[in-house]
């Protein structure tokens, strides 16, 4: 009967009968970044429905993280946003250390600290590569990675891993950083400060690549806090949520920095949110590289970890937004609940608000820039 | 006895054993030529992108295509249950001998050209459009939506876009004077005509360039595979050789695309100041480097610019490209009646 | 006038992307990224933190310093370590004395989290840097790390 | 606005001592928390939204808890204005049939987040558009995140 309705009324303005049909956007899908299935009605090229079928990839990790003792769970936040594992890494440390009133050194802090914009420059240079890709410029994909591979190698050298590093722990880190760190990041920043330039003039100056991002996927700034729309989507509607500056952690208290904000709340302000948060996190990691305090890089902590009766909140700036966790704790070794608060669920269910009207070239550029990683929503 | 060899006196007084000799002789220069260029498109790709390219099958992987080539001739044929069966197998066919027909009225010496027609550009630009009907067919018959998206995007795509790269030759054709191919390379013994016309003819090889990658419909046009929105586009359902036939078909049109603009524009087998004019066969090499030169260009657009979006593809045909071009056509003919053309 | 300087600034953005890629191409040899990977097999050296696998190594006494404790086993999230132990007579102080009998490795379900390797008061296990782990039978990734007639080294404690 | 004072002022809109009033909990925790009924629920969310003083616009967190007997669900709020937070929770002891109020008329994010709760809890809410489940397959029975959830082929207990 609703199709009847709206038809009428389309051909009384048009006098065109047009008919709306399924498509189904994945699992298996280029744009999707893995296993996310949309199901989207359309009408010729317009999109008038998304609805995404999430749970390809469920591993259940919240359930199973009631199994593990606190040093455990470290290692299974990794998986959850992959591209941000040190950052989900250390919520998981920060909760427990603030449960159990446990002060970490400072050399610990600004390493996390160096670390967690690593991975946050890390996760943007893939982003960057794989938004041009999905826009169709396929060649920016390998000078993204290139960039990446660099801080995927000072990861390696350091925590011995690339991707799920798990080398935070309650109460510090798992091993000292490696002698050549510093002399590593140090190559880098100049390097990424001289190709970053590059990126924008490959992409961003692009006509073709502005005429696709301007305008598509505005989302204002009152549907993103309605939405819970938090990290570069948020930001780039005007609400300022950095969790960086508002509730610091670490060693973000002393470090000055600018807040990446835009107004236009469009595909290309959250582009461009995203670049300017790499220069941002050149510019923290330049402020502590060179001012690691001496010290220890853990304080001791029981081989059984219990968290005192009570419920526990931490929240952290991924490069998705802001990743929270809640642990439930009833004094055992244990937690009894723990959620995650993903970035990546709140962001994705604002999609289909924003991506109704457009295109199927627009959807596919909107899902690029709220830069979704199934595994976060997937949990 | 006497009726058999009266059937072949019939066959080599008309004619008819000459053109199908030269038929097969194009066809298989034409096919490892696009076996060519997809390698070479391989390797172009390769180095805007930082990486190394196939290098394993032979001397720097020259014989990887050959091998792709072998690898889709023994693969299955594979099809929708609800595909219309005659329609989704005549589209490839519709598509690859389109665009090897178009091959045949190229002169690629003076005397190196199968079908010399007094209609020569015409011919091509009635060819070149007969193709997409290839992939309408391909992209509806095999009942899948995105194949269909494809199919449709492709429509409205050639539909503007034939209009750009008739117009922009028109230009051309008002300097000439002619339609035939050889002769229009005669006049170029004067200055190459996109000296000859200077300013217009200048921003017809632009629109034309533009308007051509779109007839090919290669990235930035791709809108018809859009890999990122479509999966594959028109061609999803299809596998194996038939598959092939339209991946060989694309890089075949590329070739055409940019024989035509070096036929055109360039001067075809022309040398550069005459400087091989004592050695005939030199005009291949000339002809085959400006081409790739071409070809070149349109793989350095395909690896460096995103996809515009489908409407928007549209404002750039009927907004600026079509305007531009009408202008153009009249100050073409401005210029050819002022005699302000330059002359070597 | 806008028509006309949006031709303009748009070819204008189009030449500079394609200056940029051009920039590389003409560098293609020397700028290429590729690892061409069975071939640098010589030169391609993992970093020492690498996490490859759980190893045990054993000095040339065919002696390994693992006790037996079982932090190891209680430290991993997946149950990919299995300590089978026996309580033997120390010949020296006559005195029972933990020892294990086989250090079972389950490769295939580790994460490579570190965990074990963190937990270990005697730096027993470490990790191998090799990378080539695919077998064709995952009963080849359940690995026992203490070599057959090995002893824990004297003097190791708990 | 600090923890006090957000106490007093959601204290003053009920001041009724007949009708059941929010109860402040765990006052040593990090965040102001505050249990309530949950047929008051929906008024005390439309209140901590609207009021100026509070307006609680941005809803981060919504957990389902299984707390043994009850079933629950905890709301973590912050407030984009006045940057304060405070969590709200809510219980139910009805565990064959749950059924609490929905909140995503007030804060779009819900949408999402009770559909997920009623995946793992199979807690029920009220005035939901939309209300099936989010990650799991439509005929999964039963709800895997409750305590008493046992899945004897696919669950490994340690």
């Amino acid at each position: 009967m609703e199709t009847a309705v709206l038809n009428s009324t389309t051909v009384k303005k048009s006098n065109f009968k047009s008919e709306e049909y399924f498509i189904n956007m994945g699992p298996q899908h280029p744009a999707t970044h893995g296993v996310l299935r949309l199901l989207l009605t359309i009408d010729g090229e317009i999109i008038k429905k998304v609805e995404p079928d999430l749970g390809y990839i469920h591993r259940s990790i919240e359930k199973m993280s009631e199994s593990n003792s606190y040093q455990q769970i470290v290692h299974l936040t990794d998986r959850l946003d992959y591209l941000s594992s040190h950052i989900n890494n250390e919520a998981v440390c920060l909760c427990v250390e603030n449960a159990l009133e446990l002060e970490v050194p400072e050399r610990v802090k600004v390493i996390r600290t160096i670390l967690g914009e690593l991975t946050r420059i890390a996760s943007h240079t893939l982003w960057w590569g794989v938004m041009g890709m999905d826009v169709g410029a396929l060649t920016t994909y390998f000078y993204g990675f290139r960039d990446r591979e660099m801080i995927n190698d000072i990861f390696e050298e350091t925590c011995g891993a690339r991707l799920t590093m798990n080398y935070n722990i309650p109460g510090g880190l798992m091993q000292d950083i490696h002698p050549n760190f510093v002399k590593r990041v140090k190559e880098f920043i100049p390097h990424f400060r001289s190709k970053l330039p590059e990126y924008d003039r490959l992409l961003t100056g692009n006509i073709i690549f502005q005429k696709r991002t301007k305008g598509v996927g505005v989302l204002s700034r009152e549907d993103a806090i309605n939405f819970g729309a938090s990290g570069p989507v948020a930001r780039a509607s005007g609400y300022s949520c950095d969790v960086r500056k508002y509730h610091p952690y670490s060693a973000l208290d002393k470090v000055n920095f600018t807040e990446a904000l835009d107004t236009a709340g469009d595909s290309f302000a959250r582009y461009k949110v995203r670049i300017a948060e790499m220069w941002e996190s050149l510019n923290i990691i330049e402020q502590l590289i060179d001012n690691i305090p001496e010290g220890d890089f853990k304080v001791a902590t029981n081989a059984v970890i219990k968290l005192p009766k009570g419920d526990f909140y931490q929240k952290v700036e991924t490069a998705r937004g802001e990743f929270g966790v809640y642990i439930i704790s009833t004094g055992n070794k244990n937690p009894y609940r723990v959620k995650f608060r993903s970035p990546g669920l709140s962001n994705l269910s604002l999609l289909n608000h924003i991506a109704v009207g457009g295109k199927i070239g627009d959807l596919v550029a909107t899902m690029a820039t709220i830069d979704i990683v199934v595994p976060d929503i997937d949990r | 006895m006497n009726s058999i060899s009266n059937i072949i006196d019939w066959f080599i007084n008309t004619g008819v054993l000459n053109m199908a000799l030269i038929a097969l002789i194009y066809l298989t220069v034409f096919a490892l030529l696009g076996l060519f260029l997809v390698l070479l498109e391989r390797k172009v790709a390769a180095w805007f992108q930082l990486r190394i390219g196939p290098n394993r099958v032979g001397y720097l992987g020259l014989f990887q295509t050959i091998a792709d080539a072998l690898k889709l001739v023994s693969k299955e044929l594979t099809g929708t249950v609800k595909a219309d069966k005659f329609l989704y197998n005549l589209a490839p066919y519709f598509v690859i001998v389109t665009s090897l027909m178009a091959l045949a009225v190229f002169p690629f010496t003076k005397d190196l050209q199968a079908f010399d027609i007094n209609i020569g550009i015409f011919f091509l630009i009635a060819i070149s459009s007969i193709g997409v009907i290839g992939i309408l067919l391909g992209g509806w018959s095999s009942n899948n939506k995105f194949a269909l998206i494809g199919a449709m995007r492709s429509g409205v795509q050639t539909v503007s876009y034939e209009l750009s790269v008739g117009l922009s030759l028109l230009t051309m054709v008002i300097l000439t004077g002619s339609l035939q191919l050889s002769e229009i390379i005669e006049v170029q013994k004067s200055g190459w005509l996109i000296v000859q016309g200077h300013i217009p003819a200048i921003i017809a090889f632009m629109i034309y360039m533009i308007a051509g990658t779109a007839e090919t419909n290669r990235a930035p046009f791709d809108m018809v595979e859009a890999e990122s929105e479509l999966g594959a586009g028109y061609h999803t359902e299809y596998s194996g050789m038939k598959f092939a036939y339209f991946f060989l078909a694309e890089f075949i049109n590329m070739f055409i695309i940019a024989a035509i603009a070096t036929t055109i524009f360039f001067g075809g087998w022309l040398s550069p100041f005459g400087i091989t004019e004592s050695l005939p066969w030199m005009g291949l090499f000339w002809f085959l480097v400006k081409t790739f030169v071409l070809v070149f260009l349109m793989m350095w657009f395909r690896w460096t610019f995103p996809r515009l979006r489908v409407d928007q593809l549209l404002t750039l045909e009927w907004k600026y490209l079509l305007p531009i071009n009408l202008v153009n056509l009249v100050l073409m003919a401005v210029i050819v009646w002022l005699n302000l053309t330059i002359q070597i | 006038m806008g028509y006309f300087s949006n031709i303009y600034h748009g070819i204008r953005t189009l030449l500079t992307g394609m200056r940029v890629t051009g920039k590389y191409f003409l560098n293609a040899r020397k700028g290429a990224i590729t690892q061409q990977y069975p071939d640098n097999r010589d030169t391609l050296k993992m970093f020492e933190r690498f996490r490859g696998e759980v190893v045990m190594p054993h000095d040339e006494n065919n002696e390994h310093s693992c006790t037996g404790c079982q932090k190891c086993e209680l430290a991993c999230p997946n149950g990919s370590i299995e300590i089978i132990w026996d309580r033997v007579i120390d010949p020296e102080t006559g005195k029972k004395k933990k020892a294990i009998d086989q250090h079972i490795y389950h490769f295939g379900m580790c994460t490579q989290c570190g965990l074990c390797v963190d937990a270990c008061p005697s730096d027993a296990i470490k990790w191998a840097q090799n990378f080539e782990n695919s077998v064709y039978d995952r009963t080849q990734l359940t690995r026992i790390l203490n070599k057959p007639g090995s002893k824990v080294r004297a003097g190791v404690e708990e | 606005m600090n923890n006090e004072a957000l106490q007093q002022t959601i204290l003053s809109w009920f001041p009724d001592p007949e009708f059941p009033q929010p109860q402040f909990t765990e006052e040593g925790s990090q965040f102001l928390n505050l249990s309530t009924e949950p047929e008051q629920l929906h008024e005390l969310m439309h209140l901590l939204k609207n009021n100026p003083e509070t307006h609680f616009d941005y809803l981060f967190c919504l957990t389902g808890v299984d707390y043994g007997k009850e079933l629950g669900v905890v709301y973590h709020l912050e407030s984009t204005v006045h940057r304060h937070i405070m969590v709200v929770k809510v219980q139910t002891a009805d565990r064959e049939n749950p059924i609490l109020d929905s909140v995503q008329d007030l804060w779009a994010t819900a949408n999402f987040h009770e559909r997920e709760v009623f995946d793992f809890f199979g807690i029920k809410f009220k005035n939901h558009p939309n209300l099936k489940r989010l990650f799991l397959t439509d005929e999964w029975e039963g709800y895997p995140l409750r305590k008493d959830y046992v899945d004897e082929t696919n669950m490994v207990v340690k």
